[in-house]
């Protein structure tokens, strides 16, 4: 056994804190090592080439890379490895980077704790196995989960690609909260014009099959093979057969709260969500419908006879199975909950909006038709408050909503355009207008006469009729009441309230904004860690249209790749088993999370008896069958007892 | 003079919490002693109490597990296995006289690069004050 | 004062303002910034940032204009404590000597007295003169009183029917008679952790000497006091509107009498800001028989401090053009209300002081909940 | 226990062509030892008896080399073979079953109801010199002990083994024929193993020092145990090597903490490892030491339900999290 | 030899007088009698009875570090076996003494060991006549006898309130030269009371056989079916080897712990199944069957065969200590009736 040892300076980031020139000493007389080199940058092509060089010369059985973490780099090396002709899996890597250099400021110590994990990486490697990759077929389609902008866009990219898309929504069209809102900052855009052509693609594309009021309720497998299953509401309504005419709604007699209009106007309860709706379908609101509560009204049910005859009581949830090699998340934000900050009594007063509120109210389509009306007048004074629920601890938002700089300044300009009279006053911490075009909309609304003041207001109340927010104008160390008929909350964005549960559901990571975490925040920004599902949109992380746009389409091309090429490499850690220590008591069958673990029957002499057999595509390499094994006879791949056992005994040593 | 007392700390890190955890530690800067060194495995349910034990074995003072948190586990349940049989181990140390504290287990996400950093202290100071494990010495 | 606790304040403490994004919430909200234009907690701490702690604290009198209310504390959305920052500085202030005369009457009072009042010891017990209060060696609740309520003549009243009202309801409670020292409450907000410890190691001692289930107290400020100051106090702690909400929904108390006003309940800060106890004082008013009840505008969270707190009672702010107590008083008046109902001592001198200044005696009286009840209750 | 029920029973068994043998308790020449036997006819059925003496257990002999006991050292086959089980020894046996050690329908079950068993080291400490016993039985707490032509009244607790004591199953929970009425059980009890957690760290730490370094690591608890049955032990492996080959108090606690959590969720509660240990190390504390945590905190008690997964392959998310950061 | 008188109440004494020696004595340690290494003379426990395990381990420890590799894999002496001090053993039952000289041979001839020999030359048994055997002591059936000074160097047998100390060898003579304060002579009328006694002892030994004859027995009948029935219930333990005060096979194995390299002499147990199993897997003893069979070949055909005489000096344990009751005097009485 051969082994050579390749330790990396990371130029400066591995060397400044550990002794290399010692580690490449110490290394030299570890058991088996045959080389041992340091490198400015093993990662590089010469790092690279200096060890295919050492394969190929010295003829090593087994690599030890001393460097960054493996979760960085060690694909870079086993490619290396590859094509130097050794096993890609003979290779190990100790962390001196990310856990020693980057963590510790004594360089002696560091120093020491960097041989440990050398020795213990030395004495595995001694021990690794050649593996063998297997390839598996990919079912050539795609799950998109949301219809919002990014669901959208992806569904389209991935679709026009040529492979069949499943996107789910959970409301009853899709178009999520980008549908809501009026003009989009900075260039003014009409949100729906420029939307509302892209959603009737989607309805239209022969690759695409939309699930509207739909949840998805499992997914097994793994990438390349999702089983998911989508639960389909019932709408009540035949959508093949609806065509939208309205005679339901009119006869209708239930009001309820328009929700898509934030509750600023009613609907029927019979209704579509939106005229420009897709699919243009009607839906039945099931907690307020007469027929369904108490069956004691069929107004809908008559008119709707006389037409397409497309309502049906009779719908049930429905569970619908489909297969895909690809996932793509895109399940959007929320908006912050602003009645959780009281000091700004959006609870007490009808004047206090929310950002968004004020974009239905400012829509054309909106219940005011677009005209900026409050309790029937219009505003003489707008107090626009920013960052409500956004880098604020005490809510448990820390980050920063990215959007509510820019769209209070979009809605600062649509007050002046509507209201050319009105003050308009917009209190801040610190104006974020890092985009393009951002610093010249917001210098254009400033010229507009809109008076910028910074401090964070600390309260709203009433005098009179009229409301006072009481702030610190922090430029002039004086606080300040400014009186104003309607103020606006900027309120930020928050991950959608069912991101814990998707992210439970596909095994996915929240990072601590409960954001869903990325595989890797700087490369790999639209990968989960998980092959084969991919993130866009806000689920990440707070972002504006044009981002949203963007990570969808790279979404859609990173979950592309598997689609196109039809083939995964599916992982070589699978576990397996040493049948002549099997004992055949199954307790691996019964940890095993995949089902991966049967028992079968094997002949042992003349006996007959029966021993665990690992599915190696069905393995996804936890190990735990290993942990519950009594005779050891069943073990993980590159994560052996022995091999463990070995870096236990190795970092228990003192080197000096 | 009895050289100071710096403890040997070993970890078992799950590959998609606790050790992306630990590197983003790094990549944070967040500092942390230098006693705790860490073994990746992919699951913390791939953990045998034994390997705890053969650790302590071999030189250990303290020994850490860490893994992704409660129904977070990348292999579903590979956690609460892992969960079950460290407290059953634990118990099983205590009652042979081997302070239960030197065996150690946190849930440390992948996004928790403090928590980690802390995490490490926090067990690096507790072992500290345990002293030496002696018991594995002949 | 341990040193290391004292190294905290400091020094820790200011580490604790790096979030600091000067955003002005505090100050946006500060009632006294209302009133004092001298006094701006976001410069404050920008100054602790730009030098080195304990310097900041001299010759800066509106520091004791603070009358820590705790609503920059509550606001603050990166979770710095301001008010804390300005309490440290004043126990910069006080280890150092520089004290204004009245407070250094008060630390002296406390010192010697035990009450920040100047009143005999021995006088403590003078409200109970005519009822029969037991000892807490013979009962399981204990009833603290606060030496406020206990030496001032217009709020004995209070502690007379909170009495009245624990023997109506069947509580088994009695007080600690001449025994009891002051909470420390203020003391501690005024800077003197010396004197404040000692007045924390004498209660703990009392405390435990007798086997004591729950602890019901008259002011706010003991039972602030108590909830945050007191680690190691194991004992329920409650205000005695809790303790009254508690008679009244189990049954063990009811209204008989009528109270036809129209009120609104003023929130004491240290009920309310510091300790989120809003909806008790509200349900004992809203079951007075008679009673009109109409809330502030600003309550609740957002209520309007009265300038009470923070050792206040004994300090005149400084460069104020007006007492947040008078505003108070004038929002009653355009609200229409006959009474402000409040339930903590320091409002109660503070808002009548307010209806004398502004000559409203004949339009608008202040009332503690007690008051009114004692009403009602027979 | 009657033992002409025993031998009529036994030699029923053997009516039936498929029962190869049958491992029951035979009285040994010497002393008050018994010793087990393995009757392969109808007439041996004879030798079998039962009394409080039989304190060990038969079941280890059904895993231990398979085949040995069959007929012409034949590979198992159809043969079954029968065994005289008490309540522990039917838990085993279930558990056995469960995780597939044997299967079920391979044996042939003579329970036997026990109301503890004597404790051979307390006795022959007792009667150091006694050469032939005749006979021992129980009654209202005493033991009748008759050798050498001597009587003997001992009371019960005296020389009941320490295991047998806390018995919570005395009945066999599986059987095919049963010998006896069932006796009364009580629960689960935990006396001892509460007394030693009250002890100070420390304390239990010199205890167990003082214990383990006696261990010779003669392997005979392992052997004894129904439940280790892997035809080649972990703990002996050179690779992985969990445990060195020295004899030390480093390896000897090795060793016992594997032996003992290789058992978590599995032991039977028989005693046969404290049983057999030549240097009498209280192993049984350990085992039941786990099985009280087990049952306490993850209601689960082995060998009590074929059904049960095992404990370590299965978790409920609310089990104890407290301990973790 | 000379002969000597030693007060009980002097015991002690005598012990601490034997300062330029380690005195290993019995001691009581969890219950058990066990010899071990004394400081302090008080420790001592004179209980002839219930010794599980044999003085051998005195010289033949369990483990025994051979060798010490330094970190440039430098083989080295352990520290503190060389020049070490001579050893007593005191208490020492007569047939395990006799156990040393069926040892012997075996580390001298052929290969011999220094590592065994040299504590063997510089211990000193010290052996008490044994008035009270075991229910399972055979010794006379093997060649022994319960008062036999054979391989002891001192003999002390109890007279009730005085031992009656017997000078055995040179050896011993030092040893009672050096205690020789607290010895004193014995009348004639404690001689010949001694003499009783020993002359007594034999007839207590309650088990025999007659071992005539065994040996071809045992060969002839090698492959007898019965050798099955015999180890049926066998679990393949290692107590009759490890108690076993003439078993003395041994493995060699290389360690390394926490740095720490260390070449091992470490008991092995013909009873274990790994004993003679081949890196191929093959097994030439597979069963519990060979393995008891073999045993028994081994001390009472192969052993005379080498040496002269039976493998066993009849001490018993491994009847009492077997935990299933394998009976080695009852099985050499069924092989000798065949």
């Amino acid at each position: 056994m051969k082994l050579g040892v390749y330790i990396c300076h990371c130029g400066v980031n591995i060397k400044a804190n550990v002794n290399v020139a010692k580690l490449t000493k110490f290394a030299e007389q570890l058991p088996r090592v045959r080389v041992a080199r340091d490198y400015l940058y093993m990662c590089s092509e010469p790092g690279q080439q200096l060890i295919k060089k050492d394969i190929e010369e010295h003829g090593l059985d087994r690599v030890v890379v001393a460097a960054c973490s493996p979760r960085m780099h060690e694909i870079t090396f086993r490619k290396a490895l590859r094509s130097a002709g050794l096993n890609p899996h003979c290779l190990e890597i100790a962390n001196i980077r990310e856990q020693c250099s980057w963590v510790h400021e004594d360089r002696m110590k560091a120093t020491q704790k960097a041989q440990k994990l050398l020795a213990a990486a030395v004495s595995k490697a001694a021990l690794l196995e050649p593996l063998e990759e297997k390839e598996v077929e990919v079912t050539p389609a795609a799950l998109v989960v949301g219809g919002g902008i990014a669901g959208i866009q992806a569904a389209l990219d991935i679709a026009d690609t040529g492979y069949k898309v499943y996107l789910v929504e959970k409301e009853p069209s899709i178009g999520g909260h980008m549908i809501q809102l009026d003009k989009t900052f900075p260039t003014l855009d009409c949100s729906a014009c420029i939307l509302t052509p892209k959603m009737a693609d989607v309805g239209n594309h022969p690759n695409i099959e939309l699930f509207s009021y739909s949840e998805v309720v499992a997914v097994k497998g793994f990438v390349g093979n999702f089983e998911v299953t989508i639960k389909k509401k019932p709408r009540y309504i035949d959508e093949t057969k609806c065509n939208a005419c309205g005679q339901c709604a009119q006869y209708c007699s239930i009001e309820v709260p328009d929700s898509f209009n934030l509750n600023l106007s009613k609907r029927k309860c019979i209704y579509i969500p939106f005229p420009q709706s897709v699919p243009a379908c009607y839906v039945i609101d099931p907690d307020h419908c007469r027929y369904l509560l108490t069956r004691d009204c069929t107004q809908c049910l008559e008119v709707c006879k006389q037409g397409t005859n497309a309502i049906d009581f009779t719908q049930k949830e429905e569970l619908v199975e489909v297969k895909v090699g690809t996932i793509v998340i895109a399940t959007g934000y929320d908006l912050f909950d602003v009645t959780t900050k009281p000091e700004y009594g959006y609870h007490l007063y009808d004047n206090v909006i929310t950002g968004l509120e004020f974009e239905r109210l400012s829509n054309a389509s909106g219940p005011t038709t677009g005209e900026i009306i409050i309790n029937g007048k219009k505003p003489k004074d707008v107090v626009f408050i920013q960052c409500v629920g956004s880098r604020d601890k005490t809510v448990g938002n820390e980050y920063c909503s990215r959007v509510c700089c820019m769209y209070t300044a979009k809605q600062a300009h649509l007050v002046r355009e509507k209201l050319p009279q009105a003050t308009i006053t917009v209190f801040y911490m610190d104006v974020r207008a890092f985009g393009k075009g951002f610093e010249e909309f917001y210098d254009r609304v400033k010229q507009e006469g809109v008076k910028y003041r910074r401090g964070n207001p600390s309260e709203v109340y009433r005098r009179g009729d009229r409301l006072v927010v009481k702030a610190e104008d922090t430029l002039q160390g004086e606080l300040v009441e400014v009186e104003a008929d309607l103020v606006v909350l900027a309120s930020g964005i928050i991950p959608n309230k069912q991101t814990a549960q998707i992210a439970s559901l596909l095994k996915l990571s929240q990072s601590p904004d409960r954001f869903l975490l990325e595989a890797h925040p700087k490369l790999r920004p639209v990968d989960s860690a998980s092959d084969g599902i991919f993130l866009a949109g806000c689920c990440q992380g707070p972002k504006d249209i044009p981002d949203s746009v963007a990570q969808a389409s790279a979404a859609a091309a990173k979950s592309l790749i598997p689609l196109s090429t039809g083939k995964v490499i599916i992982q070589a850690l699978t576990s397996f088993v040493q049948e002549s220590d099997c004992r055949g008591c199954g307790f691996c069958v019964e940890a095993c999370p995949f089902d991966a673990i049967e028992l079968r029957e094997v002949k042992r002499g003349r006996r007959v008896l029966e021993v665990a057999s690992v599915n190696e595509v069905l393995c996804k390499g936890c190990g735990v069958c290993a942990s519950v094994c009594l005779s050891g006879a069943i073990q993980q791949k590159s994560f052996a007892d022995r091999q463990i056992l070995s870096m236990v005994a190795a970092l228990g040593e003192e080197y000096a | 003079m009895l050289k100071k007392f710096d403890p040997n700390i070993m970890a078992f890190l799950c590959n998609w919490c606790s050790y992306a955890g630990a590197d983003l530690t790094g990549t944070s800067h967040f500092h942390y002693p230098p006693n705790l060194k860490a073994i990746r495995v992919m699951c913390t349910g791939r953990i045998n109490p034994l390997m705890v034990a053969a650790a302590f074995r071999h030189g250990a003072d303290g020994v850490l597990i860490s893994g992704c948190h409660p129904g977070e586990c990348h292999y579903m349940e590979g956690n609460y296995l892992a969960r079950r049989k460290i407290f059953v181990f634990r118990n099983l140390l205590e009652f042979v006289g081997i302070n239960p504290e030197r065996l150690q287990m946190s849930w440390v996400s992948a996004s928790e690069g403090k928590k980690f950093s802390n995490v490490v202290k926090e067990i690096t100071e507790k072992i500290k004050k345990l002293g030496p494990l002696t018991t594995f010495d002949e | 004062m341990p040193e290391e606790e004292w190294k905290r304040l400091v020094t820790i403490g200011r580490e604790r303002l790096f979030p600091c994004i000067q955003c002005g919430k505090c100050t946006g909200g500060c009632p006294i910034a209302l009133v004092c234009k001298t006094f701006n907690v976001r410069r404050i701490l920008n100054e602790v940032l730009y030098t080195e702690g304990e310097e900041v604290a001299h010759n800066k009198d509106y520091l004791w204009n603070c009358s820590a209310c705790g609503t920059c504390m509550s606001r603050c959305p990166k979770g710095v404590d301001p008010m804390e920052m300005v309490l440290t500085l004043r126990s910069v202030l006080v280890e150092d000597g520089e004290i204004p005369a009245k407070v250094r009457d008060v630390l002296k009072s406390i010192d010697v007295r035990k009450n920040p009042w100047g009143m005999g010891k021995d006088s403590r017990t003078d409200w109970t003169r005519g009822l029969e209060v037991k000892n807490i060696a013979d009962a399981e609740v204990l009833y603290y009183v606060c030496c406020t309520p206990a030496f001032d003549q217009r709020l004995q009243k209070v502690p007379r029917a909170i009495v009245k009202a624990f023997n109506k309801g069947g509580v088994n409670f009695g007080i600690l008679g001449l025994e009891e020292v002051c909470c420390g409450n203020e003391i501690k907000r005024l800077g003197d952790l010396w004197n404040f410890e000692a007045l924390r190691e004498k209660n703990l001692e009392n405390f435990k000497k007798y086997p004591i289930k729950q602890i019901v107290v008259t002011s706010p400020h003991c039972y602030n006091s108590f909830i945050h100051d007191y680690p190691g106090l194991d004992v329920e702690v409650k205000h005695y509107t809790q303790k009254i909400d508690e008679l009244l929904t189990e049954g063990r108390l009811a209204f008989t009498g009528e109270f036809t006003k129209k009120v609104a309940f003023h929130d004491p800060c240290f009920l309310g800001k510091h300790n989120q106890v809003f909806d008790e004082p509200r349900r004992i008013l809203q079951r007075v028989p008679g009673l009109n009840y109409v809330e502030f505008d600003r309550c609740r969270e957002r209520s309007l401090c009265c300038e009470g707190g923070g050792g206040r009672m004994w300090i005149e702010a400084f460069d104020a053009k007006d007492r947040t107590a008078n505003l108070r008083v004038r929002e009653a008046i355009d609200l229409g209300v006959e009474v402000i109902a409040t339930s903590c001592p320091f409002c109660l001198l503070t808002l009548e002081d307010a209806i004398k200044i502004g000559r409203y005696e004949e339009r608008l009286k202040v009332m503690d909940i007690m008051e009114i009840i004692d009403l009602v209750l027979n | 226990m009657d033992k002409e029920k025993l031998v009529n029973e036994a030699k029923a068994v053997f009516s039936r062509e498929d029962v190869a043998c049958l491992i029951g308790y035979g009285k040994d020449s010497i002393g008050f030892r018994v010793s087990p036997i393995f009757i392969r006819t109808r007439d041996e059925a004879d030798q079998l008896f039962f009394s409080p003496l039989c304190s060990l257990s038969l079941v280890n002999y059904l895993t231990l080399e398979k085949g040995v006991l069959l007929e012409g050292n034949k590979e198992t086959g159809g043969e079954k073979i029968a065994i005289v089980a008490r309540g522990c020894d039917s838990r085993a046996l279930i558990q056995l079953f469960a995780e597939r050690g044997i299967p079920r329908e391979q044996v042939v079950i003579l329970g036997v109801p026990c109301r503890g068993t004597i404790d051979l080291k307390k006795i022959e400490g007792k009667f150091p010199d006694a050469r032939n016993c005749t006979e021992v039985t129980e009654a209202e707490g005493m033991y009748y002990i008759r050798f050498d032509n001597e009587s003997h009244e001992v009371p019960k607790e005296e020389l009941l083994a320490d295991h047998c004591k806390h018995c919570a199953f005395p009945n066999p929970l599986v059987y095919d024929v049963l010998l006896e009425d069932l006796v009364d059980s009580k629960g689960a009890a935990y006396s001892d193993i509460e007394e030693m957690e009250k002890m100070a760290l420390e304390e239990r730490h010199e205890y167990w020092k003082d214990k383990f370094a006696r261990c010779l690591r003669c392997y005979a608890c392992r052997n004894a145990c129904p439940l280790c049955y892997c035809d080649d032990c972990i703990l002996e492996r050179v690779s992985p090597q969990w445990v060195n080959r020295s004899v030390n108090l480093s390896e000897n606690l090795m060793f016992h903490l594997a032996r003992s959590y290789h058992l978590a969720g599995r032991c039977a509660g028989c005693g046969e490892c404290e049983r057999v240990c030549p240097v009498n190390l209280p192993l049984m504390l350990l085992n039941r030491k786990l099985e009280k945590d087990i049952k306490n905190i993850f209601e689960y008690t082995a060998g009590s339900n074929l059904d049960d997964k095992p404990l370590f392959a299965s978790f409920n998310p609310k089990d104890p999290n407290d301990f973790i950061f | 030899m000379e002969h000597f008188l030693l007060e009980k109440n002097r015991l002690n004494e005598f012990l601490s007088a034997l300062r330029n020696y380690e005195v290993f004595a019995p001691v009581r340690k969890v219950g058990l009698t066990v010899f071990e290494l004394i400081t302090n003379p008080k420790e001592a426990m004179l209980d002839l009875k219930n010794q599980p395990q044999s003085p051998k381990r005195v010289i033949f420890p369990q483990s025994e570090i051979l060798l010490v590799f330094d970190k440039n894999n430098a083989a080295k002496e352990p520290k503190g076996r060389v020049g070490q001090k001579p050893q007593v053993v005191f208490g020492v039952r007569p047939c395990d003494a006799r156990g040393f000289h069926m040892l012997d041979p075996v580390f001298e001839r052929e290969y011999p060991d220094p590592y065994y020999l040299q504590k063997r030359q510089s211990t000193l048994l010290v052996g008490f006549h044994c008035s009270e055997p075991y229910p399972n002591c055979f010794c006379t059936s093997v060649g022994g006898n319960p008062s036999s000074p054979e391989g002891l160097d001192i003999l002390l047998t109890d007279l009730g309130e005085q031992y009656f100390l017997e000078v055995i060898t040179s050896k011993g003579e030092q040893v009672a030269k050096e205690g020789a304060a607290v010895l004193s002579s014995p009348t004639s009328q404690q001689q010949t009371e001694k003499e009783k006694l020993s002359g007594m002892a034999p007839q207590k030994i309650r088990r025999t056989i007659d071992t005539e004859g065994i040996a071809s027995k045992i060969e002839k009948h090698f492959d007898h079916s019965l050798w099955r029935e015999l180890s049926g219930k066998c679990i393949s333990c290692g107590i009759c080897t490890y108690t076993c005060p003439t078993c003395h096979c041994f493995d060699i194995q290389d360690e390394r712990v926490r740095g720490r390299a260390n070449r091992l002499r470490i008991w092995d147990s013909c009873m274990f199944p790994e004993y003679t199993l081949h890196a191929s897997g093959h097994n030439p003893r597979p069963t519990r069957t060979e393995r008891l069979k073999n045993r028994m070949y081994h001390k009472f055909k192969q052993n005379i065969d080498l040496y002269g005489v039976p493998g066993c000096v009849g001490c018993g344990r491994c009847i009492t200590l077997c935990p299933e009751n394998v009976d080695l005097v009852a099985n050499l009485k069924v092989i000798k009736n065949l």
